[in-house]
């Protein structure tokens, strides 16, 4: 009976408890905080909290120096977005450039220096202190002893860091070596010229026509996507880049045809007579040779070895020597590599035939004088013990056997300077951190392509971390705190000369016009101004020689133009975007335009012909082994009916270890490349087979 | 040892070969929650679905295992509302077998969304327009309504009878069964047919789409009638496995012989409409949205012979079985129908879901194909297994087949 | 015993539950609003501190300097004050304030038109927060983390003034009861 | 589905097709303006979380008459008879009355996937993985817009961050109009060509005005009557004629 009692109250007991609870708020409270939990549980990241400011800078990513207005919050760069009418990039920015504050928290960014040891595996490596670091550097650096024994290698010279570079070179009998590669090489354009009247730019805004022999206008040319003018692109190149699809017209070449093409191209001009002939013969060394191979070299057999129809030949020609003022322009994609020294020849002397050198619209002058720099090519193999990488020179997208062979044998030494352990640091022995985008001051010049110069500054918009020091201030310790090695004092002394020479314009991002140049530049520069050069006048055409220098100058164009590169099997022809054609180390985001959207081509996409590929037994969507006497690769096969047959096109980079989501890999596609002896490596015969 | 509570009178297996019967079904069940933990613990990226196919495997399985569901309340609709009395000896079973379908399919669904922490919103926040939220409030209700109708089953199991107050219990919920029976039957045609109208009214797939009266495209009313003409014939194969693996006579004759009519009948009237309202999709409203019928059918994997298929093999062809008396008396005959029939649901709906969403729809769109990783193959084989466990134990210790005694065996000794 | 029942868990529901709900923290430094904005205090409005930014942001917590401006060297002889030169102006740091008005990421208050066009009374939704002579302890939840300010004081959530609550129900109410068209995106970011 | 049109904005977009170089300014500037996460690389093209996707589609033909151009395909922001708005089981999915902006609200998402399976421009995307960040980076996360959890859907809001942002300036000045470039979505401002504009649909006198009323102007999937407020500009007929579906496709994704 009790027990009776005792249960039944202990029922009530809980019965009472139910209906307590259901007229207290807990359940309901506690249902509505839980509910909140699930909408914003704590593993979610937390946004940062502070003040919106924006600030106007300069990107420093590649060398086109776009202007950008950076908006940070709480002293921390989130946004990030083209300044309208910037002189340098006309309110444009290249894809990269918008998520270049996340850089600093890429997963291959470096905070201490790291020391390679081979030993436990190709990229293993172990991070040492700072001091420890640069003394061992100093170590390596006396060690290695003789003229041009140590060398630096520069992807963006003309800047003040260049000049620490030299600086730090000159006891050492040290050579400052430009990189090879980028979208424009003047190297022939120097050689053509006897004595110039110091560096040229390109004046592309006021052309009206443009023979663009590979040069990725539309691609990445100074500031990517932004083509300033109305100039009428003639695309002349093998590749259906972005540039070739949208020009207004697209002439797909055989591979390596361009200095034929370009000869075809003067003799339409030469016999329809559009040159100026007699102040051609007057200046031209070897005019007299040239014209005659030009002549040599008729419409039709051009036609036969480039591919392109006579009549196309015909209208490219009339067309640039009438609707001036005209460039041609030698240049290629940064992972497609320079084109061969005659083809440069050949192309760069077409703006001679047509008087493109000296008025606006052409070949202009620059005014700064170029410091002077070796190529990597002209150094003798086996002769460097030290070589030192630019942290602009990470993302570069050359052939390392370039450099290898320039290396003594295996005790040599590399050390880069790279604010990530990702693309050609993965090359050095020992890396030293450098600053990401917009940690330290840095200084933008006028990429090689502009048509005068430039000064900005890229401002510091965020603390770098604990340990990571400015370029600069590295070199200063390499070079044992040598007097003079100042950056911040060298900067503030170029641009006082810049000030005292009174020249050219400033343009202030916040009203968003350009003033001439007058009193006080260094704080319109920290406040995101951009100083543009005068245009110098124009200028007689100076002594040239269109075949080049050297004996067989002749015998070596003939060959380059009137020989198929190429005659029997595939070729393999590699390709990169600017800024994403080496293995460096790119914001993760830009996975969404890669491995998201296969907007852009990832690492080892390879384009084929459909009919080419059939043939090789490969299906769209498919793997391909890719054989070369350097070795073999895999890439996944994409067929494109645009395609040229017989070509195969495969993408430099990035490789998915770029985005930082993946193990970085040592090498790339170029590596498999042939290079030939003027340093290029745009073909390089390939055997295709099913991976 | 469990002899005190097995069902009275029916012989069953000794304990220990019934649990070696239930041993593969438990190791099915452990490998399925094991997928489904992969997919609580990891995401949804376990599966093979993406942003193309936001339905894959699951939603196909679950309307047609909800399909086959319908057979539990339109039994129900038979015998408590047209008062089929034959139906008692199945209608214990029916709703088991309804239950199971409809709680697997739930399941499912739990762990097929991306946030089940949060599913219960749409009781919150319901959005009246959308036909998931019909569907969701129609199937939580039935559900109950199910476990409601289960529970007298279960109370009658004789253990649990020798307690009076649950024996009182259970007479009064009898009494009621009628309304339940109501009930169930208003729930389940709604949410069938809201199933269907998932995809009838998607105007932005238009080969899922279709036109309608008022709020509800054709579909909605194709899916209601699959559904019970499907429920039957899957009833009379459930049936007849359980039969002939007991080996027992476990309903009378005439009941398959009347489940098998209304299944045909149904399947009949719904082929006709069925292809009706392909004609008119196919002539009328794909056209008028700028989609061509036979471009629908142009993809190597989906060719018109999928259409062909679901009407005249897994339609007229069973309808033609199941309609004539002859026919369906021979049991192998009635076999074949039920089984075309309750594959032809299955191909609808996977039709309704896989290849709408594997059609392109902008002009420059890839056509995609989709197959099932084994995480999604594995937390549906968990259903399965509970199921086959679930019906097992049901069928074991309550008397889902009231004749079965009378009835006796089937000829060879029961295992 | 129905009755002790229901009592325990009335007892539990009112009582236990916000006491084990919410952590109190006390504020890194005292500040009286009324020794600054009263009329006894030194006079200043709400704006002087809280202003907008000129993109129209709320900049909300003033900064440092905006103490710094007064309070270069310490003025009065209260504690706290001390230690706001001490701790914070001198050497720059910003003070770790516990905001209890702080709404989720995932919630997004614009005060430019509520103060500007709406003209509400800061407050409306604060209470009378300009007046307390010292800063009550921040109540945390513990379980989403939010303040206690988000769902209101009284723990029925039925609160009597109209400043209690800022939970989304809250601010519909009162759009709803000033027609203001609405969509998810005026207050979710 | 009733209209719910208030007041006499309606925000849109026009893309310029013969314009776009497909450099994918827009889809970078999109992802960073909208602390998009990045999916692991096995996430391939069809898990991504690509709020903006540039398709590359030529027209087949071999050279010299391979004619390619890109479409950059985001929410179209569909005006009438939305596919996803009514289909939500819990209005995680609005389209807003005084604007147009069709708006996804992911913690109110359930992740059920039918709205996906009703957009016919996969213009939604669903978070198959928890998002991961390189550590540290959410210091750097745009302020105004919250970060998505797992198994939530999210679109394209036309930068809601931006437009409230740009509000809360315009009630700063005292003012409840939309004035022309008040402000524009992060991929319109990035847009390195000029191909994108940005406006309200109903103001005669806006640049966006007068493009979408142009021989040029074209949308996807016209005929399926969603009034897309996405619209797109080309000179050629074979560009425009891709607006609709074709029987003979000739697209490549």
């Amino acid at each position: 009976m009790d027990r009776q009692v005792t249960r039944r109250g202990f029922l009530a007991l809980l019965g009472g408890g139910a209906v307590g609870t259901v007229f207290s708020p807990l359940p309901w409270k506690l249902l509505d905080d839980a509910a909140i939990w699930t909408q914003n549980w704590s593993w979610l990241p937390r946004l940062p909290r502070g003040e919106v400011r924006t600030h106007a800078s300069h990107c420093t990513l590649c060398p086109a120096g776009c202007g950008i207005s950076v908006r940070t919050v709480g002293g921390e760069p989130f946004g990030i977005s083209p300044i309208p009418g910037h002189p340098l990039s006309g309110g444009a920015l290249c894809p990269l450039g918008f998520a270049a504050h996340h850089m600093a928290y890429h997963p291959c960014r470096l905070t201490d220096p790291i020391r390679r040891v081979r030993e436990r595996g190709p990229l293993a490596h172990v991070p040492i202190a700072m001091s420890e670091a640069i003394s061992e550097a100093r170590a390596w650096i006396g060690a290695a002893g003789g003229k041009g024994a140590v060398a630096v290698l520069d992807a963006r010279p003309e800047r003040v860091i260049s000049t620490l570079y030299r600086w730090l070179l000159e006891p050492l009998g040290g050579v400052y070596v430009a990189a090879p590669g980028g979208e424009a090489s003047f190297d022939a354009l120097d050689e053509m010229l006897i004595d110039p009247p110091g560096p040229v730019g390109l004046d592309l805004a006021a052309a009206r026509t443009c023979l663009s022999f590979g040069a990725p206008l539309l691609d990445g040319w100074g500031s990517p996507g932004a083509l300033p003018g109305d100039v009428h692109i003639i695309q002349i190149e093998t590749r259906p880049s972005r540039t070739a699809l949208h020009a207004g017209r697209w002439l797909r070449l055989h591979p390596g045809t361009e200095a034929t093409l370009a000869l075809g191209i003067a003799h339409v001009i030469l016999a329809e007579g559009w040159a100026n002939e007699p102040l051609l013969r007057e200046r031209g060394a070897d005019f007299a040779t040239y014209r005659q191979l030009a002549l040599d070299l008729t419409p039709a057999r051009t036609a036969e070895l480039t591919g392109i129809g006579e009549g196309e030949i015909r209208a490219a020609a009339r067309r640039f020597a009438q609707e001036g003022p005209s460039l041609a322009l030698a240049g290629t994609d940064p992972g497609g590599g320079p084109l061969p020294r005659e083809a440069q020849l050949a192309v760069w002397g077409l703006n001679l035939l047509v008087g493109s050198f000296g008025p606006p619209g052409g070949i202009v002058r620059r005014r700064a004088p170029a410091a002077p720099r070796r190529r990597l090519g002209d150094l003798p193999d086996r002769s460097i013990q030290l070589l030192l990488l630019d942290p602009s020179v990470t993302e570069a997208a050359f052939p390392w056997s370039l450099v290898a062979r320039k290396l003594a044998g295996d005790q040599a030494k590399v050390i880069s300077l790279s604010p990530y352990d990702a693309g050609m640091a993965l090359r050095a022995d020992l890396v030293l951190p450098a600053p990401a985008p917009m940690e330290t001051r840095d200084e933008v010049t006028a990429p090689a392509t502009a048509p005068a110069d430039a000064l900005a500054l890229s401002r510091p918009l965020r603390r770098p971390p604990k340990g990571v020091l400015p370029v600069g201030e590295m070199l200063r310790q390499l070079a044992g705190e040598a007097a003079g090695f100042d950056y911040e004092a060298l900067l503030r002394e170029k641009v006082a000369a810049i000030e005292a020479s009174a020249r050219g314009s400033v343009y202030e991002p916040a009203t968003g016009e350009s003033t001439p140049l007058s009193g006080d530049l260094t704080s319109a520069l920290e406040e995101g101004a951009c100083w543009v050069d005068e245009r110098p006048a124009a200028w007689p055409l100076p002594e040239f020689r269109l075949l080049g220098g050297g004996a067989d100058a002749r015998e070596r164009m003939r060959r380059a133009v009137f020989e198929r590169p190429n005659d029997a099997g595939l070729v393999l022809m590699p390709w990169g975007w600017r800024g994403a054609a080496g293995a460096g180390a790119l914001p993760q985001v830009a996975a969404k335009l890669y491995r998201e959207s296969h907007l852009r081509g990832e690492a080892d996409s390879a384009r084929i012909h459909p009919e080419t590929g059939r043939s090789a037994g490969l299906r769209d969507g498919g793997r391909a082994r890719l054989g070369t006497p350097a070795g073999f690769r895999e890439v996944v096969v994409a067929f494109d009916a645009a395609v040229l047959p017989g070509v195969i096109h495969v993408a430099t980079g990035p490789a998915n270890s770029s985005f930082g989501d993946v193990e970085p890999v040592l090498g790339g596609l170029v590596d498999l490349c042939r290079i030939d002896e003027s340093g290029s490596w745009r073909l390089t015969p390939v055997t295709v087979g099913e991976a | 040892m469990d002899r005190g509570i097995l069902v009275r009178g029916a012989d069953r297996a000794p304990l220990s070969r019934f649990g070696l019967w239930l041993l593969p079904w438990i190791a099915l069940l452990a490998f399925g929650i094991y997928g489904a933990y992969a997919c609580f613990a990891y995401g949804l990226n376990q599966t093979n679905m993406d942003n193309r196919f936001a339905f894959g495997l699951w939603i196909f399985l679950d309307l047609t295992v909800i399909a086959l569901g319908a057979g539990a309340f339109f039994t129900g609709f038979l015998l408590y509302i047209l008062k089929r009395k034959e139906l008692k000896d199945v209608i214990n079973s029916a709703v088991v077998l309804g239950f199971i379908c409809y709680s697997g399919a739930v399941a499912v669904l739990v762990v097929d969304v991306g946030q089940p922490i949060r599913a219960w919103f749409t009781f919150w926040h319901p959005n009246v327009h959308s036909m998931l939220t019909e569907v969701t409030f129609c199937i939580t209700c039935y559900l109950i309504v199910l476990l409601i109708e289960y529970i007298p089953i279960v109370l009658k199991n004789r253990r649990l009878r020798q307690i009076p107050a649950f024996l009182v219990f259970e007479f009064e919920l009898h009494k009621l069964m009628i309304v339940f029976a109501a009930l169930g039957t208003f729930l389940s045609f709604f949410h069938q047919g809201s199933l269907g109208g998932l995809y009838g009214v998607l105007h932005g797939r238009p080969f899922a789409y279709r036109e309608g009266f008022a709020i509800w495209p054709s579909t909605f009313f194709l899916f209601i009638l699959s559904a019970i003409a499907a429920g039957p014939s899957f009833l009379i194969l459930i049936t007849r496995l359980v039969s002939r693996i007991t080996g027992k006579r476990l309903v009378g004759a005439g009941v398959y012989d009347l489940l098998a009519r209304i299944s045909g009948w149904l399947l009949a009237v719904y082929i006709f409409l069925k292809s009706l309202d392909t004609l008119i999709w196919l002539n009328r409203t794909a056209p008028a949205v700028g989609f061509l019928g036979y471009d629908f059918y142009t993809q190597p994997s989906f060719g018109t012979w999928i259409l062909f298929a679901e009407i005249i093999i897994f339609g007229l062809l069973p309808a033609f079985i199941l309609t004539n008396a002859k026919r369906r008396r021979k049991p192998a005959w009635l076999v074949t129908g039920a089984l075309l029939t309750c594959l032809g649901i299955a191909v609808n709906r996977y039709v309704m879901t896989i290849q709408t969403l594997a059609l392109p729809t902008l002009s420059f769109d890839p056509f995609l194909q989709y197959s099932p990783s084994w995480q999604e193959i594995a937390a549906f084989l968990l259903v399965v297994a509970y199921g086959v466990i679930l019906f097992s134990f049901s069928y074991r210790y309550l008397p889902l087949y009231p004749r079965e005694k009378e009835l006796g065996a089937l000829k060879a000794p029961s295992p | 015993m129905f009755f002790a029942g229901l009592a325990g868990a009335l007892l539990i529901g009112w009582f236990g539950l916000p006491a084990a709900l919410y952590e109190r923290i006390e504020q890194p430094l005292q500040f009286s609003h009324a020794l600054h904005c009263g009329e006894d205090g030194v006079g200043m409005s709400c704006e002087d501190c809280h202003a907008f930014a000129d993109d129209g942001r709320f900049v909300g917590i003033p900064g440092i300097e905006n103490c710094a401006m007064c309070h270069e060297e310490v003025m009065g002889e209260t504690e706290s004050e001390r230690r706001l030169v001490e701790e914070y102006i001198t050497p720059g740091r910003e003070i770790p304030w516990l905001v209890y008005a702080r709404q989720p990421d995932n919630a997004h208050f614009p005060h430019a038109p509520h103060v500007v066009l709406a003209e509400l009374p800061c407050a409306r939704c604060h209470g009378p927060h300009g007046e307390t002579t010292e800063l009550r302890p921040f109540e945390r939840n513990r379980l989403s983390g939010y303040s206690r300010d988000v769902w209101g004081p009284s723990i029925s959530g039925l609160g009597t003034e109209p400043w209690e609550g800022m939970k989304m129900s809250d601010c519909c109410a009162c759009h709803k009861k000033h027609q203001v068209v609405e969509s998810c995106l005026d207050c979710h970011k | 589905m009733k209209d719910h049109r208030v007041g006499n904005l309606r925000f849109g977009m026009a893309i310029d097709i013969d314009r776009c170089t497909g450099c994918g300014a827009c889809m970078m500037a999109c992802a960073v303006e909208n602390n998009t996460s990045v999916p692991p690389p096995e996430a391939g093209d069809r898990r991504g979380l690509t709020w903006i996707r540039v398709y590359r589609v030529d027209n087949g033909k071999p050279y010299p008459e391979n004619r390619t151009v890109y479409f950059p395909v985001a929410c179209q922001h569909c005006d009438h008879k939305t596919p996803c708005v009514p289909v939500c089981p819990q209005n995680a999915v609005d389209i807003d009355p005084q604007n147009g902006i069709v708006s996804t609200i992911p913690e109110r998402c359930l992740g059920c996937r039918y709205c996906m399976a009703a957009c016919p421009y996969h213009a939604r995307y669903f978070n198959w993985w928890d998002p991961v960040w390189p550590k540290g980076m959410e210091r750097s996360f745009n302020p105004d817009v919250s970060p998505r959890m797992r198994g939530v859907v999210e679109k394209c809001n036309f930068c809601h961050g931006r437009w409230q942002a740009a509000r809360a300036q315009a009630a700063a000045e005292g003012r409840r109009d939309f004035r022309e470039g008040d402000f524009v979505p992060a991929c319109v401002e990035a847009c390195p060509v000029g191909a994108m504009t940005f406006g309200n649909l109903l103001d005669p006198g806006s640049e966006i005005y007068r493009l979408i009323h142009g021989p040029r102007a074209f949308r996807l999937l016209e005929r399926i009557g969603t009034q897309t407020k996405v619209y797109y500009l080309s000179d050629h007929a074979w560009v425009r004629a891709l607006g609709d579906k074709l029987p003979e496709g000739g697209a490549h994704g």
